[in-house]
């Protein structure tokens, strides 16, 4: 793919180039997860990267996700840069000590002496019909954790470049990857200059109300905003890609602008990221919102059972209603 | 993966003499390389004896045991192809596993407890739970929804490795207690690195408590061979941790039977844990999305095929003249209407309620799921004006 | 203790004495966790129970959160209602997994047919002067998560009542501890009818603006409204005592008469309870409100070091400095 | 919890000969009912042999590690009266387990990495950490804060059982880089039931990673006997994850010594992971904090200091005619010299800044975090100018 620099790809393509552009450029980077060597992860994220690379690089782990991140760790420690797939969201849970404890800490617990570059991709979000464990978006329990970064792309041309710049960090980031949109096709120009990993996108522009999303629920809002514009109001669309740090400015800017603000995300909305998105924005904004910030994602309840979760994740005619309600203000 | 059903078809005794004539001496564990198992019956259907398990069943046990892998073969079968039809989004089948699963599941008492994975099918139909009961987390209608404390049957948890705690707390009321029942936690190979079961090991192990940790070593953890997950056999994990551990043929219904049978009388007689290792093979793909074709070999299944615990089982009743001609046939037809059974009633499986997302989540309540599930249904009301 | 009725009495032998009436009235109550027994836990809240109940009611574990939370499952699946003693905040996370994808789901998965009365007790929050992981404030990790009751008393009779009542729920419930506040004395009547747990209750009147607080900052907001009254101002404080469900009905009511909120709490303020009140109460209250939503809590950062942890904290000084930013508006 | 330190105390021969005296002839291990140990030096400080650990130290050598020994135990008797002064919040002493770090802590090469608890100070000393480097967490003023990779040691780690897992990883980059350097991971008795000390076994073992696991079983767990972790010996865990475990007196500095340095040579030479159980004995209170009467009787530890690290390498060096009294008198020297040096650095030891809580938090910046900061010094200017 050298010569070739604009090419159309699915969102888990794109992160698989990503993927081997950094395994190429830094041999310090290393894969490791559950079924990410031959098998090519159950996503085929990872496919023939083993092949070309290696088992050294390209690392089948035993079965025990905490054993995956706390050897991440010990790997980043000798000068790696490992990155590691969990296999679904709902599986990162056993590594959650490891990840809140220790990643997230021993960069500060050493006053900076030693730095954790360590990538953490998880697939998450629902809408592929998945048996439990499966659909789930944990986000806000790692973006409330200070020393980890959060970030999830929502386009093929995002999650190449925002991938490789997960790598480059010194930090240790959470890459949440919108499985349900691994198949949408999009442009990605290994040319370009990216954006920095953590500044939001206007990815529409509109003056009656903001809409902030990332990950999979800015296709939602960008369908949502096309259908309010045919009813004649205009929407703008903030993709968020980064859940830690936020970018408040460029939400601020936005809602000083339009006067309102709809966030939506699949993760349950109590304490989810909206929740610190209202609060922050409500504080900043105080004098130009027209409306209360509203927020549209997940209920206090289990992700429900394959068969229920087109009523229970964030659709359409959900966004479009909270639409109307802060409109009604 | 291969889904069609072997229940009823003919023994291929050619394949299995063939095999059989690569083998060590009949008695001798077929694995070359690999230590010492249990076994009661070879992959060519001779019963065998071993120095510490025995086990002495009647002809109608015998044709039990066979009854319950082939319908336990066909039901999987049938939720495989329920799969391909759309019916499932997914199925997580137990092809090559039905010895591990009818022997161990047989052992079991009523009162028993079990602690299964999401594979445990063929147990749960020892246990007596209604086998469309296994699809309903499958198709997307529930996590699970059996009641557990009907049939003694937990649910089936997918987060791997959890259960093995369950079980050994529940394992430690039973003592306290004061019963002589038993509990058994399924786990598979991938699931023994899994700090959760070594914590289960431990605790266990500690509080002396009546636990059969069953390992069914199918040798895969979707694309990942054993070896990635030790580097001895798995039944020695348990020496370290103070309790026996124990490595049966797991295509081997009689031996997977005496072998979990022993550790469960250990278990009520207060001597604590066992591990047991059915070394056996997953035939077909890890799951419905799977695709084996990746990262192994045709051959190796292949080889494994010669193994099969129902061939091997039928070859023992037919030599032995336990099962005849009618007894198979009617076991075909029984087959059959189970089959029928399956795909009726999956057809009559209802979608649940949309309400269903915000029940069952407090069992007192909670303020912000009552809101919710009335702003739920306003919301909904709300197209239904709009419809009128 | 039986003839006598009300008593004074330190949080933790409140919580000391209410475990023991539990596991009188109900055979079926255990405590378990590290150095329980003999040792009576390092804060000594169960001392003496071992002695008086046994080894096999009162249950030293092995060192392993996991397995302690795992097991308790079980028990609970037995019959039994186990009372888990999670030593410090910081070691509850390598139980979070048995905790939030299996004992916050059994009960929805099996559509009721099973109930999971498990309480885990973790004595949370700064103040103490430890090392880390000594000095956390995970409850926000806990209330974002559906099938999980969180708790926290302020005070003796809180610590006696609330304690009494999660053990009879049916449903699992993280009880917070706050550990600083353990020798701080209370009036506990054992012969008072206690209002319903996961009510908030208003511990001081005010018309001037509302503190919401619970467990630890609590004392904190009724010293911050002394002050305050001192230079005319009245603060309304309410103890909300329950961060999972918040009852909000409470908040409203308050901020109806107020017309101002400031929130406090010393888990980072990022993506804590607090966000979830800001923005919840804004929608409410949009129209009563006269200042945004106020929030008062840790920095996005590890918990630092004992010598830094009086900055670290909310104080008097900042609630009043929010409080005094509130009022401007 | 006893502070005094026997440095520089004449070894109470009395009470060596009268433990003596109660033993099994010299050579075989002196603990009735437990298992073999390694043993080099017997606790009345003869040297006996072990058929597959040996070892030879000149004079130097022998005294150097007496040095060592009586060094980190002043240094953690002076930690101790520092606490009880109020100069640290808490302290973590090793009181008692000074074989088993200094004989591990002198087995390393300088390019070897260590991943210790927070009661590794004896290690700390051989790796060269300044001591007083260690007190910045027990007083409040870091949570660690030397440089890890300046000696090759890692930050404490107090979540119980972590650093098992970075000690797997790391060494597994080590074995990447094709380096035969190796690492060692300290933990404690306690740790052994945390899942994270299991899955750093399978890591290790499937990866053949170079790494020793240095378990020092010093018998409690704050106020919770071993008994509540293990029903057998902790070395035996080792063999069920398919690596070699082996049981060494954790008083015997040269036992210790010999046995982590052929664990050691043994991951350099690419044949994996060892766990070494030192069998010591906590002599004083867990931590400070700590009130050891609640649950262990005053006898227990008397036995054990018949059986102290110290005296009985006294013992022998003064036996042997390899420390005299000007040796031992310039250590009593620099024992002195050594409190003096703490007591001094401690008390000038600043507090931080307080703009230290938001520092270090990302290497590469947050924007949260500078705004916090912002705000913070905003509110804190907001005082200087009331105050002007
Ligand atoms: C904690 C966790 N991590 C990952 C997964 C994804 N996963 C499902 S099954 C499986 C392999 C399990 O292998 P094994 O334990 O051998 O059981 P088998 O499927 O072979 O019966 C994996 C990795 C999971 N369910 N849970
Ligand atoms: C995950 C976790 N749980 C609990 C604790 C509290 N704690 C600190 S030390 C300790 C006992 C450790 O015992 P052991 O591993 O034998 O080490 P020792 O202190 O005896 O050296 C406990 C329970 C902790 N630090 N981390
Ligand atoms: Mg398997
Ligand atoms: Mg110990």
């Amino acid at each position: 793919m050298a010569a070739e620099k604009i090419m159309k790809l699915p969102i888990a393509k794109a992160i698989n180039e990503s993927l081997r552009k950094a395994m190429e450029d830094d041999a310090k980077v290393l894969v490791m997860g559950e079924d990410v060597g031959k098998l090519g992860g159950v996503f085929r994220v990872t496919d023939g990267l083993q092949k070309d690379f290696g088992e050294d690089r390209v690392i089948d782990t035993p079965l025990a996700e905490s054993g995956i991140v706390g050897t991440a760790i010990g790997m980043a420690l000798r000068g790696y840069r490992p990155v590691v797939e969990i296999q679904f969201d709902g599986f990162v849970f056993p590594a959650y000590d490891q990840i809140v404890t220790q990643l997230a800490k021993m960069h500060a617990r050493a006053l900076g002496k030693i730095k954790l570059p360590v990538v953490i991709r998880i697939p998450y979000g629902g809408g592929i019909g998945a048996v439990e464990h499966h659909s789930e978006s944990p986000e806000a329990l790692f973006a409330h954790v200070a020393g980890l970064k959060c970030v999830s792309p929502s386009n093929a041309s995002d999650a190449y470049w925002m991938m490789q710049q997960a790598i480059r960090s010194d930090d240790p980031v959470i890459f949440f990857e919108p499985k349900r949109r691994y198949w949408d096709k999009g442009e990605v120009d290994t040319a370009a200059v990216p954006g920095p990993l953590h500044e939001a996108v206007t990815v529409r522009e509109g003056t009656d109300l903001t809409l902030v999303a990332y990950g999979p629920m800015v296709k939602v809002c960008l369908e949502a905003a096309a259908a309010a514009a045919e009813e004649g109001k205009s929407l703008e669309v903030l993709d968020l890609r980064s859940m830690s740090p936020i970018d408040f400015d460029a939400v601020q800017r936005s809602v000083e602008k339009t006067g309102r603000l709809v966030v939506v995300h699949e993760a349950p909305v109590f304490l989810g990221t909206g929740s610190e998105i209202a609060a922050r924005i409500t504080e900043r904004c105080f004098y130009h919102l027209e409306a209360p910030v509203l927020r549209v994602g997940g209920y206090h309840a289990p992700y429900p059972p394959a068969r229920l979760e087109e009523e229970y994740l964030p659709g359409l005619d959900r966004v479009l209603d909270s639409v109307d309600r802060a409109l009604a203000y | 993966m291969t889904v069609e059903s072997t229940a009823g078809r003919k023994p291929r005794r050619t394949t299995a003499k063939r095999a059989g004539a690569k083998k060590p001496p009949a008695g001798a564990p077929d694995t070359a390389g690999q230590p010492e198992l249990v076994q009661l019956l070879t992959p060519e259907g001779k019963r065998v004896e071993h120095p510490e398990y025995s086990i002495d069943l009647g002809p109608e046990e015998l044709r039990g045991l066979y009854r319950d892998m082939v319908l336990t073969r066909r039901f999987d079968a049938e939720a495989t192809a329920l799969q391909r039809q759309g019916e499932l989004g997914l199925w997580a089948s137990l092809l090559g596993q039905e010895a591990a699963q009818i022997g161990s599941g047989r052992a079991l008492r009523d009162d028993d407890y079990v602690f299964p994975t999401y594979r445990e099918h063929g147990v749960a139909w020892c246990r007596g739970v209604d086998p469309t009961n296994l699809l309903g987390m499958f198709r997307g209608v529930n996590n699970g929804g059996w009641d557990p404390t009907g049939n003694n049957f937990h649910l089936y948890t997918i987060v791997i490795g959890s259960q093995a705690l369950h079980a050994t707390g529940y394992a430690m009321g039973v003592a306290k207690d004061g019963a002589d029942s038993a509990v058994i936690a399924y786990f598979g190979d991938g699931a023994s690195s899994q700090g959760d079961v070594a914590e289960a090991f431990t605790f266990s192990a500690v509080y002396n408590a009546p636990v059969v940790f069953f390992c069914q070593n199918n040798q895969w953890a979707i694309s990942e061979p054993t070896e990635k997950q030790t580097r001895v056999p798995l039944y020695q994990r348990a020496q370290g941790y103070g309790f026996p551990g124990v490595r049966v043929d797991g295509n081997d219904v009689l031996a997977c039977l005496a072998v979990t049978r022993s550790a469960l009388e250990r278990a009520r007689r207060g001597e604590g844990p066992t591990l047991v290792e059915a070394f056996t093979y997953r035939m077909g793909a890890h799951t419905t999305s799977d695709d084996p074709t990746k990262y192994r070999r045709d051959e190796e299944r292949e080889a494994w095929e010669a193994k099969d615990p129902i061939l091997r089982l039928r070859a023992y009743l037919e030599a032995e003249g336990i099962a005849d001609a009618a007894f198979l046939a009617a076991l075909d037809q029984e087959s059959e209407e189970l089959g029928r059974h399956v795909r009726e009633a999956i057809r009559l499986m209802p979608d649940p309620d949309t309400t269903a997302i915000f029940e069952h989540i407090y069992a007192d309540g909670h303020a912000l799921v009552d809101e919710e599930r009335a702003q739920f249904a306003a919301y909904q009301a709300s197209f239904a004006e709009e419809g009128n």
